[in-house]
């Protein structure tokens, strides 16, 4: 497990909660910042701030070489070809979008496919619904086994011709299922489809490389990844990215604009229309550096660890369940559960009073959530700050709900 | 703050044992509530027989919270006319204002339960603003039913 | 003028530039940040930072307070009826991007007009042409007059009840030109046409009442009023807001999501797609109460004054060339210029050297620099930071400059 | 670093007079250069007879550098053989390089001007980031024109 001395890097720990130590156990919803991503931001902001590109002055300069360096050092924390690839965002909501309109606008029509999971967060779902409501193509799902896993043989069967888009999570931010994604990835490219990843979960967690993913477009977010909010990532492969047209039209991202027409400037510029996220860019690149300094591998490990920890504890309280995988294989740190007799919301507030950060709800995946028939469940999640004492406490917590409710 | 503000005992009862479950076969007004943020959600059928709200009848999910503020709801009305009733969810949103006064409810913290009996259990939920709003969705649902009288 | 002990605030400007003092004179671009601006992130981040909405626990709780909070400051700074009238985009640029598809994509067709103007920033320019090229909408121009000033008795000749969509910048940030959007936006109703207001420049610099533009939507950013990067507002009336289907789709911005379709939140959060930018949001509302602090009324008054003088003193350079309004009617402070037998990146590039900070190029606006027959010109803009030291330094700078190229 | 290394003689000179203005009525290649960031715009005309680059005719809009850049480049290839100008623009090219060490470009400190003759002029520029594609903008135009021939 990563040293716990990592939690000094992170003012927020340090807080009580209503009197109590902060257990904070909703790390898939956001992260907390550790204070070099805070002061890289801070650093741009009071030394070198300017707006990029357009300035021929040395401010501009700085500012413009700092932004371009986030984005070589996303490139590289995702195994990108080419820093070109790496189109700055707002979030991986906006990344999705961004692909949805730009490349499923274009190329989509009357009976073509989208292929969706039916473990998709809703940014993976909305965006493709939309589209289908302008272009007239059909929404299918693959559904998942009674194991909380993808049913990747249903999957299979799916996937014919008319399936031009493949939108699949690498890792669900409900279940903490890793499905997959490569072979499916494989097996899309086979039928000719594009595939889209929702990363949002996985690169936070795991080491990525997009290339071996087999990935077409990948997207992500800085705020789950120690990173600031504002900022997310939408890398593309560049063939796929020369397909595409940008969502935004605006200031820097034309060639040439006429009253009646406008040509594009180069990928990645064509698809950051306006003044970009300048500063979340560097307290992202902060972010990654942070987290390739531990090592995204010991990141993946000590998530393991935790979740393990987590889940043998969590299996030895009555009356609790566990939506996802209950081995360690293709999984990621986040454990959802209910506890009979206590609603997920009343669970969440019971905990808060003892300091557990969790969260209660439909996690975004209202399809997922009728399926598992889980309306709301509670969600407890990992990341490099947390350790086993925070595992501790939502058990203690637990016990604590059960006793109040007065259930057995 | 503590939790067991919150938790009233009757508010864990109701919860457990939700009165009024159930629907209506013929009812005068139907209405339904959903939070779209935490998926609490509420059906209600309402009879409405010479101004008097003389059946209630529930069907939901969700949190304690919701829900026993739907089955003391549904106690509260049943029986009475139309214009108690208004007054009614008037006083109980006055009760969970969280600028307002108890007293503007017609609290009187020396005669617990003389103005609102058990709902006045659902007081403690103002010092959890994230929570007001569970309880204030039967209440909500109950407004839009009556818009169909 | 405003008391030059704000610049102390402003922890950037005692930087030097290639040793010498930095004049910052291009704050239309973006302007620099005071320490309000980022201790108040800072505090968010370290003290009370979680997602927004869904946690049920105190750090969530709070931080959702925060931002709304900030939406509330957005909506008193603008003069909005309500804050739910607010919505927090990723800048102008996206702003104007989710009118043009939220509303215009709804209801434009063949036979429609958006009518525009000639000075328009390319964020209400190419959105509408992606429009155009959508639904078969029209674009048509109303041209500029020879004093730089928004010809508007051409406009108004254009106005039939074809046109459906008026779009103008509140200021324009190349003529500095501040055009009678209120009369406009009565003539515009009257044939049911839709006003779009950019008010990335106004919104800095001039008291802004949304009610008394008479906008439908108002477009403007955070970074350039001394807020973050990654932030912006869309304010719309909410008859209109009710009218406007969501850009982006995802999460928060759903009711319920069914496999085929979904059903929207109530509004803004329907058009806050993912989670929002809430530290930006925070600074920006922090940047608000700054200038509020200041009173916009004295921030217009301390741009005019250093504008005034400015003009007084570019004007006796010889060969200089003023685009924009020579008297300080309906004009902000942004003068653009050229230099004969320099060119505008010449001059940037010894203004740099010289400490002084401004702008050359076409400034997002290429139809505008096509008009004015200058393809690219040198900008400075001033704000509450600047003093006529700044001016002297610039005005000494292209003496230099003058010098250097052998110009008379 | 200081403006006058950028700013040399040279270099305003082919700025004020630009040599080998102008279009060409038959030429054997065309190709256009714009730099969107910055405005900078370069139409080139070659004619190309046996080989040899035999005429250069160049209009063009923008800064200094990439005018006088322009300028000196067409004095540069007119008259020399096709790989000759190859040649050249990866010479000018290693000079540009940032990275790069001009000793990779021929070029003598100990006998300015031997190698690229005026060009050499621009090596300034390499102390002004920004404006190195100011300079290069008139040769990647001219690769881009020799493709058509
Ligand atoms: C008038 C005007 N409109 C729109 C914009 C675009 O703003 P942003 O880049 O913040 O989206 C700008 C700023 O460049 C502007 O000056
Ligand atoms: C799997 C998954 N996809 C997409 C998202 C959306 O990310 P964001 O809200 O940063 O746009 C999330 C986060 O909530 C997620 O967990």
């Amino acid at each position: 497990m990563i040293d716990p001395s990592v939690r000094d890097d992170f003012p927020i720990l340090s807080r009580t909660i209503r009197g109590k130590r902060l257990a904070f156990l909703d790390s898939a919803a956001s992260s907390q910042k550790p204070r070099q991503v805070l002061d890289a931001m801070d650093e741009l902001y009071r030394t070198k701030y300017a707006n990029v590109y357009r300035g021929a002055y040395l401010l501009s300069e700085e500012a413009t070489t700092a932004y371009e360096a986030a984005r070589a050092t996303a490139a590289e924390f995702i195994g990108a070809d080419t820093a070109t690839e790496v189109i700055f965002t707002r979030g991986t909501t906006t990344s999705l979008n961004m692909v949805a309109y730009g490349w499923g606008l274009e190329h989509l029509g009357e009976g073509d496919k989208i292929l969706l999971t039916m473990m998709e967060h809703h940014a993976n779902v909305v965006p493709w619904q939309l589209i289908s409501r302008h272009t007239g193509a059909e929404l299918v799902y693959a559904p998942i086994t009674d194991d909380y896993r993808l049913d990747v043989d249903a999957l299979y069967q799916l996937l014919d011709d008319s399936v031009k888009v493949v939108g699949v999570t690498a890792m669900s931010n409900v279940l903490g299922t890793i499905p997959p994604v490569a072979d499916i990835a494989a097996a899309a490219h086979q039928v000719g489809a594009l595939v889209v990843v929702d990363g949002a979960q996985l690169t936070p967690h795991e080491p990525v490389d997009v290339q071996a993913l087999g990935a077409d477009f990948y997207a992500f977010s800085g705020h789950k990844m120690l990173g600031p909010t504002g900022i997310g990532v939408l890398w593309g492969r560049m063939e796929r990215l020369e397909e595409m047209e940008p969502m935004e039209g605006g200031g820097e991202m034309i060639a040439d604009v006429q009253l009646h027409s406008s040509t594009w400037a180069p990928i990645p510029h064509r698809f950051e229309a306006g003044t970009p996220p300048i500063a979340e860019a560097v307290g992202l690149a902060a972010a990654m550096n942070y987290l390739s300094a531990i090592g995204m591998d010991q990141v993946a490990k000590h998530d393991a660890a935790l979740t393990e920890y987590a889940l043998g504890a969590l299996s030895n309280i009555g009356g609790l369940h566990i939506y996802g995988p209950d081995d360690m294989q293709h999984r990621g740190g986040v454990v959802s559960f209910t506890v009979d007799g206590i609603h997920p919301h009343d669970l969440a507030t019971i905990l808060d009073g003892d300091g557990v950060a969790i969260r209660a709800g439909h996690h975004c995946a209202r399809p997922l959530a009728r399926t598992i028939g889980a309306s709301s469940t509670a969600r407890a999640s990992f990341y490099v700050y947390n350790t086993t004492e925070d595992v501790d406490q939502l058990v203690d917590g637990l016990h604590h709900a059960k006793e109040l409710f007065g259930v057995a | 703050m503590s939790l067991e503000e919150l938790y009233r005992e009757v508010i864990l009862d109701h919860y457990r044992s939700p009165r009024h479950k159930g629907k209506l076969e013929h009812a005068s007004a139907h209405a339904e509530g959903h939070n779209p943020l935490c998926g609490d959600e509420i059906a209600l059928d309402l009879l409405v027989e010479g101004g008097k709200v003389t059946k209630v009848a529930i069907t939901g999910q969700g949190c304690s919270i919701s829900q026993a503020s739907a089955s003391m709801m549904a106690e509260a009305i049943e029986g009475k006319s139309l214009d108690e009733v208004r007054d009614l969810i008037g006083k109980f949103k006055a009760m969970m204002d969280i600028e307002g006064d108890p007293k503007d409810a017609g609290i009187d913290p020396a005669r617990p339960g003389a103005a609102l009996g058990d709902l006045e259990a659902l007081q403690g939920v103002r010092k959890f603003p994230v929570r007001i709003k569970c309880a204030n969705l039967p209440w909500t649902t109950l407004e839009q039913a009556l818009e169909d009288v």
